[in-house]
């Protein structure tokens, strides 16, 4: 499964890649993760893809996605042509305007949540987590909150696994 | 904390690693003590990771005002103790040049991390590539030989980062570690050894003043300091290290020792994985990035019946001759997905009579498993 | 009889290889001086050098341990060997070519990072070795085999700008003044930080003979003659100061030596502090 | 109480010296002489001539090129009357 | 209605990539307007950089033509434009890491050299570029991605360094200092001879960040409460003058223009003279 | 004196010349007008004779602080619309492999000498060697295709320079002329030609806005100053010059041009010079100092009754791959005497099946004929 | 005699800005005020809305990372008594 | 035939080899001339050699000479052995010891005469190739007239030519 997050850099978009990636791993599959990066652009689009497979993982930069998750207009822009057929499409509702309807669609006003229920919109990309991994199981919640421990500054951990939840819940 | 309880702090653990960073643990793990580098995309994260933890292993880490300082303060620290290290890509390997052909003559064993970005000159900086691969072997002036790993994940990142410490130590010879920028970045499962059951190579030093530079194909090495008064240099040199810039006979014996203990030791410095090789009409060789595409496209078309082996290469150079050769006997044809315009593809062809097809992919994306396997089918 | 202080030197290597009256000499000699009154036992210096005739005074003459470099680096492949051998004397003695022309970009940086170099700089205002091509402080208007219309580059100060760069002791004296010199590298070699000396010194054979001073004892009398102690000369013109030697002692300060900071962090590490 | 008076001693080493007549020349007390016979190098090496003249300075043996210059001081106690 | 300068940039290429509140966009600001106000034409501008954020500036914002080097090169490719140029205005834009850091050589050679090149150095205290680490410039004890435990160097007084090194004009000011620094800009394009300004500027991504300044105009607050006037902080303590961002014009000096000495002598030989 | 004049006061002269003074008034003749270096045995005379000379011809010498700024300077000074060159030996030319890459990036033309020393590293400085041969092609990083010449006397070091410049307009390419001791320093006779007979490649500028750097296989150039505003880079970069470092297109569309405009025109490039190849059975290929002595043993073994013939390579890269391809199949062997361990012996081997044995001598001092003589004939 | 009175009128330029504020914290006269709306490119773009108290300083447009505050006084002449 | 100059650096050896290598180019033979250069040790020994053919000259560095001049002991010492048997030795009598008599030898005071005739010791390696012509009478003296005429200094040159000539007359 290849999954894309994308968004801003400062959207903790790297994070959430590595630590559903990880989390994979945990969860006894095979899991790579990789990231690109502008060069002076720090606040240009970003994005990070994680490939998680049963199997080995023989290709690094697949042309196509089962999951773009995105947290941005221009990055949705460049990258929804990235999306297979019948891949699914979660993003952040009040950031990103859909133009399409190819895909099925997932979202949630998660920076806006963030902000109410955290107090800091950088919560947004584990409420997403949360939801995805709710709306797709792929991945077990455990692995999940174990990696997002071990990734998130030991201080916010609590924060970071409620929001995880709140994603979980915003799902169901 | 010193080196053995650093370790042994991170004894069998699971991490999830990017290649760079894989490559950074495995040189702690060789024991390197002191790294010297300057920033760049995309090796700088091996940097910046060896600033972190080096302090903890009490060894050290410099950042110098440009590369060809750093590969000098590395051989400083080399003829002074040290196993050392830098980590750079193509701009600064270019750099580098001058003072690895001077690591070559003073057979200063020491560890070059190139993680290959898409060139020539600055590029495309943060796409990966596999474009050094000749430059590693022939970017110094004057004749030497050179040793130059190449590996194709995070664990053998890690894993191929000791083996490179112990054959520089072992041959008296800097090692070129060609990660590229796809395997430098992606993030993968890790397992770290226990310290105490990996093999680690113990540079040879003698105690006493002794012939550092002749006298055996690979002389003992000494550490300053210690009373030998030993004379290093760059020029032509006698057994004992000193001067000798007109006689033919020194210059002619140096070199062909120094070229001689990596040549005449190529099969075991040699490693590489084979895989349906005892049943094939074709072959791919690929290494590094472009190998795994290759793997999955080799399984690909087995599953489609066609009898394709695959040979992937882990040291570049010395150049898997032996191999090759064999290889090429018994195939028809070989391909060599590479993200470069043909430079492994070039040398096979030295040894081999049957076509060598390079599957060439530059621009800083590696091959994907479709493309390789449909060039393949499309050409045999 | 023998000179005493040949027992410095190796001696299958002598006579030198120097021409005849080259002030490279005369640095040799005094640095087996500084080193016999400093009683420092050679096997505790670790001599760093890269390529130019001054860069034979470590290599092969001066019996240490000694790392003969590439053209410029010298100070580069040293700062490897301080950090991994802080408590040795690591000195490093080259042209003006080599560590202020080629080499000028890791002579200011090591002195703006303060590593417990002791850098001794012969300047003979020219490429020495390879045949008497301009330097970075060959005089203004000079001809030489690369300036045969005269020279129209200014040459560079090396010494202010080795102090600009944050040096912890910096001097300059000649090859004449062997007693002031052979006090300053005692006080150089003592020195914690980075320590430098730029020393005139005299080259008949490439730099002698274009400015009409065929013989060493000629420029040493031109050291003589023209050199005014630092301390006077505050005030004066750049022109009034042309042709001068300006000696003494520039800077002497103390700041943190690098080695020394790196070697707190891991004492911060080994003592479980961090 | 004693006056120490020095006793001098001056020899040019023939290996070394390469006859650049910088001690020649920079003794203020003339001690040296310019030779007239090459020797086996080739060169022209100083003769100390008027070591009697030596004022110790030590100037010679400092900035000889080629450490040829020899100078053994040695401090001879005497008895003086005042 | 429509920012006026904007002409002066390759308009395809905006808005730019710097990061928000990046200090380099002041710069490329104030060097439009000193181009619109000196009434200098943009096709009599040769701009010359190397690899950076501040690289950036000229290449490829700036609309003249423009030569985007190797990392710290381009003093040296700008001493072949300006030799073959000498009637153009040959400006080098870059940061502290590529011409002060790596280019150091080329740098101090060529104000020694004194060859007519006006250089801004954007002077931000890391390599920006490559995401922070440790430059010539950062502060002793800040934290970068390659000093995670403080760095143990001492910062270079780059402006300092490069009058020493025989530079024909000098100044710092920083992104702050708008009308100080549009005037020294001016200046230094008018100068004969190596001009050089050392510009203090915002990296709120890449430094910033690891000082407690997260946004662009923390830095320039910083900047406007900690600068001196250089002309009172003589006799101050370096430890007085720590975290303190001393400013104005270092040098202003004629000096012979190197390319007007190579000029002469082609005079000599065109005229028969020699 | 402008250009004209003074090479009117050299028209049909007869000097007897160093090779490394022949080629630097080879480049006077091409009309260069800049050179930037840093004095290097065995070099130095090069940057000496143009620091006299170039003013005279209202040029421009200029000596820099190291290598790197030398060849920095010389490309700024070739868009700025000087014809410009450098000259350097083994650790200059090391040195320099960053901004070589530079200049093949951007197209820039200007030629590179390296006179080569006896190597690696600092090595025997005064002594000549063949061994950059390989460096020249892969000496820096990334891909990218290289021009190299190698002339054999003082004659042809001086007709070869001013063909090294034409070929660097034509191509739009660095050129490295790669003398080496031996030859950059035997005087011999050299007669000039009339410049007003010669035929020197004009620099295709554009004085419109065009595309500098694609749309063409070899677009013309600008020169700054002429307001087209030109972006010139060593990042990828579309055909316009602006900077693309994301797009896959992009940079394999740049550098397969770059590489196919050498690649493509090989045949055009390539100079040889051949020998008793009409009736052979044995085949000695060589180029460079080492021509000389082989030259003589082809004599000798012809006297002797055996069959051999001689190819000189004059251009060493792009490699005359055709001839050799044509001549290995009609030969038994291919020797090849090189003063270094085995470079373009290597390359041979890529195109022959028959045996290709390297004749090699390394200590600076050439072959003797004998030497050649005797080794073929012990070996046949 | 004429003293000359200024108009200013000051505009942001949406394509460009990307909502540092340094404009909105340097200018002396708080001419500009945070926008509350995201613009396309998704930054905050401040509002000149107290443009009446512009001291005409210049601050802001030269400081401005991205050359996006458009600045232009027009100088009215008049007649003013004395 | 391949002529070795050999002596102190300072003694004129290098331009000697440069005039007779003209020379013989002017007199319509092949002639290639190469020298060799210590690094720093400008005092040491240096040497230059000259060869000379009718026909191409292809080997750049013969083993063997078949003249050795020689001006100093240590330069006699390092290149006697490079003497072809039956090859002629050419000495300054004042300043070398021959040990052999394996070889014709021909010596004058070149230096002393130089110093007592002209004033200056340098005129000595143009006393020497005058004595070298005439005893060998290879290349026309009207060549090697003209040779030296190009090569030293223009003031210089009528010395030169008369220190040339009585090398000729001291070969009678
Ligand atoms: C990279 C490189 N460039 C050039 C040279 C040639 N080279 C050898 S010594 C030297 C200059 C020597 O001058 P300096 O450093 O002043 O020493 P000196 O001989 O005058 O004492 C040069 C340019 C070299 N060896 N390596
Ligand atoms: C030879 C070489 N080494 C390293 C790099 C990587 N690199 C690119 S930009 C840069 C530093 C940028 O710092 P600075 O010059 O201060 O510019 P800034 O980005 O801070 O404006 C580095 C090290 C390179 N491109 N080339
Ligand atoms: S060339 Fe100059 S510096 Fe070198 S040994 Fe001779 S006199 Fe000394
Ligand atoms: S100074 Fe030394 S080398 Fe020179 S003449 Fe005197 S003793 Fe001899
Ligand atoms: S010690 Fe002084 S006085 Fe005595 S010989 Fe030497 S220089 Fe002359
Ligand atoms: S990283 Fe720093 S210098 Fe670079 S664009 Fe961002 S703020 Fe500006
Ligand atoms: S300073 Fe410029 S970029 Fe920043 S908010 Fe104001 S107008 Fe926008
Ligand atoms: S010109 Fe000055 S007062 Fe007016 S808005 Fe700008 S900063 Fe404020
Ligand atoms: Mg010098
Ligand atoms: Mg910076």
């Amino acid at each position: 499964m290849n999954i894309r997050f994308s968004g801003f850099g400062g959207q903790g978009i790297i994070l959430s890649g590595v630590i559903l990636g990880w989390a994979a791993v945990l969860d006894g599959k095979n899991a790579i993760q990789t990231q690109s990066y502008g060069s002076s652009a720090r606040g240009g689009s970003c994005k990070c893809d994680v490939i998680i497979q049963e199997s080995a993982i023989y290709e690094l930069e697949p042309e196509h996605n089962d999951i773009l998750i995105t947290f941005s207009q221009p990055s949705y822009n460049a990258f929804i042509k990235s999306l297979k057929e019948g891949g699914h499409l979660f993003y952040d509702s009040d950031l990103v305007t859909v133009d399409t309807n190819e895909f099925p669609c997932n979202s949630i006003p998660a920076t806006d949540i963030a902000f109410k229920e955290f107090k800091q919109k950088i919560y947004a990309n584990m409420l997403m987590l949360g939801f995805l991994a709710e709306k797709i199981r792929f991945i077990g919640f455990r692995a999940i909150e174990k990696s997002i421990s071990q990734y998130v500054p030991t201080k916010t951990i609590e924060m970071n696994i409620a929001a995880f939840r709140m994603g979980i819940d915003l799902a169901k | 904390m010193n080196n053995q309880k650093y370790l042994d702090s991170l004894k069998n653990k699971t991490l999830f690693l990017q290649g760079d960073e894989a490559a950074a643990y495995g040189a702690l793990f060789a024991g390197c003590n002191f790294f010297a580098g300057y920033p760049i995309t995309p090796a700088s994260e091996i940097a910046e990771l060896m600033s972190r933890e080096l302090p903890k292993s009490g060894g050290y880490y410099i950042q110098m005002e440009d590369e060809i300082a750093s590969i000098g303060a590395v051989i400083g620290a080399v003829w002074s103790g040290g196993k050392s290290m830098t980590a750079t890509s193509g701009p600064g390997f270019s750099l580098m040049q001058e003072n690895i052909g001077y690591a070559c003559m003073t057979e200063s064993p020491c560890v070059i991390v190139d993680v290959q970005r898409s060139g020539p000159s600055t590029g495309q900086a943060t796409k990966g590539a596999q474009g050094d691969v000749l430059q590693a072997r022939w970017g110094t002036h004057g004749d030497h030989e050179m040793i130059a790993l190449s590996p194709w994940s995070s664990q053998e990142s890690f894993d191929l980062m000791i083996e490179a410490f112990n054959l520089s130590e072992k041959y008296r010879n800097p090692v070129i570690f060609l990660l590229d920028g796809e395997v430098g970045h992606i993030r993968e499962k890790v397992v770290f050894p226990d310290i105490n059951e990996l093999n680690i190579y113990q540079r040879n030093i003698s105690l006493e003043k002794i012939d550092v530079f002749g006298g055996q194909r690979i002389p003992p090495m000494i550490e300053f300091g210690m009373g030998q008064r030993i004379h290093v240099t760059g020029s032509t040199h006698k057994s004992n290290g000193m001067r000798d810039v007109s006689s033919m006979e020194a210059h002619d014996t140096l070199i062909r020792r120094i070229y001689d203990k990596i040549s005449s030791n190529r099969n075991e410095i040699a490693h590489f994985e084979t895989h349906y090789i005892d049943n094939m009409d074709y072959l791919a060789v690929s290494y590094g990035a472009a190998a795994r595409p290759t793997m999955g496209a080799v399984l690909k078309l087995r599953e489609r019946g066609i009898k394709i082996g695959f040979l992937r290469l882990i040291t570049i150079w010395p150049f898997p001759i032996d191999i090759c050769t064999e290889l090429g006997k018994r195939t028809k044809k070989i391909f060599v997905p590479e993200m470069n315009l043909g430079q492994v593809s070039r040398e096979i062809e030295r040894f081999v009579n049957c076509p060598v097809e390079s599957v060439s992919k530059i621009g800083g994306i590696s091959h994907t498993i479709d493309e390789i396997t449909n060039y393949i089918s499309a050409n045999i | 009889m023998e000179n005493k202080y040949v027992k410095y030197l190796r001696n299958e290597t002598l006579p030198t290889e120097f021409c005849v009256g080259c002030g490279c000499g005369t640095v040799l000699n005094l640095f087996c001086h500084v080193i016999d009154e400093m009683q420092i036992n050679p096997d505790d210096i670790i001599t760093v050098t890269g390529i130019g005739c001054s860069s034979w005074i470590p290599s092969p003459y001066f019996s240490a341990d000694t790392l003969h470099t590439t053209h410029g680096r010298a100070i580069a492949f040293a700062t490897g060997v301080k950090v991994m051998k802080p408590g040795k004397h690591v000195i490093v003695i080259a042209g003006d070519g080599d560590l202020a022309g080629i080499g000028g970009n890791h002579l200011i940086h090591a002195a703006r990072r303060n590593i417990g170099l002791t850098v001794f700089l012969v300047n003979n205002y020219i490429y020495g070795m390879t045949g008497g091509q301009v330097s970075p402080t060959t005089p203004s208007t000079v001809n030489t085999a690369t300036t045969p219309y005269g020279n129209v580059e200014q040459p560079m100060q090396i010494a202010e700008l080795v102090a600009a760069a944050g040096a912890s002791y910096v001097a300059r004296w000649t090859t004449y003044h062997v007693f002031h010199l052979k006090k300053a590298m005692k006080e150089a070699i003592s020195k914690k930080g980075f320590s430098f000396i730029e020393i005139c010194s005299q080259c008949p054979t490439s730099y002698g003979k274009r400015v009409g001073k065929r013989e060493g004892i000629d420029q040493l009398l031109d050291f003589k003659e023209n050199s005014m102690n630092i301390q006077n000369v505050s005030g004066m013109r750049e022109d009034e100061l042309e042709g001068k030697y300006i000696v003494g002692k520039l800077v002497e300060r103390n700041r943190l030596e690098f080695v020394d900071g790196l070697l707190n962090i891991n004492a911060q590490f080994a003592e479980g502090v961090r | 109480m004693g006056i120490k008076r020095k006793k001098i001693e001056i020899e040019i080493d023939e290996r070394l010296c390469k006859g650049c007549d910088i001690c020649v020349i920079l003794c203020s007390e003339k001690v040296f002489t310019i030779s007239k016979k090459i020797n086996s190098n080739g060169y022209y090496v100083p003769i100390p001539s008027n070591i009697e003249n030596c004022n110790g300075c030590l100037i010679c043996e400092l900035i000889c090129p080629e450490l040829a210059v020899i100078l053994e001081k040695t401090e001879l106690d005497e008895l003086v009357a005042l």
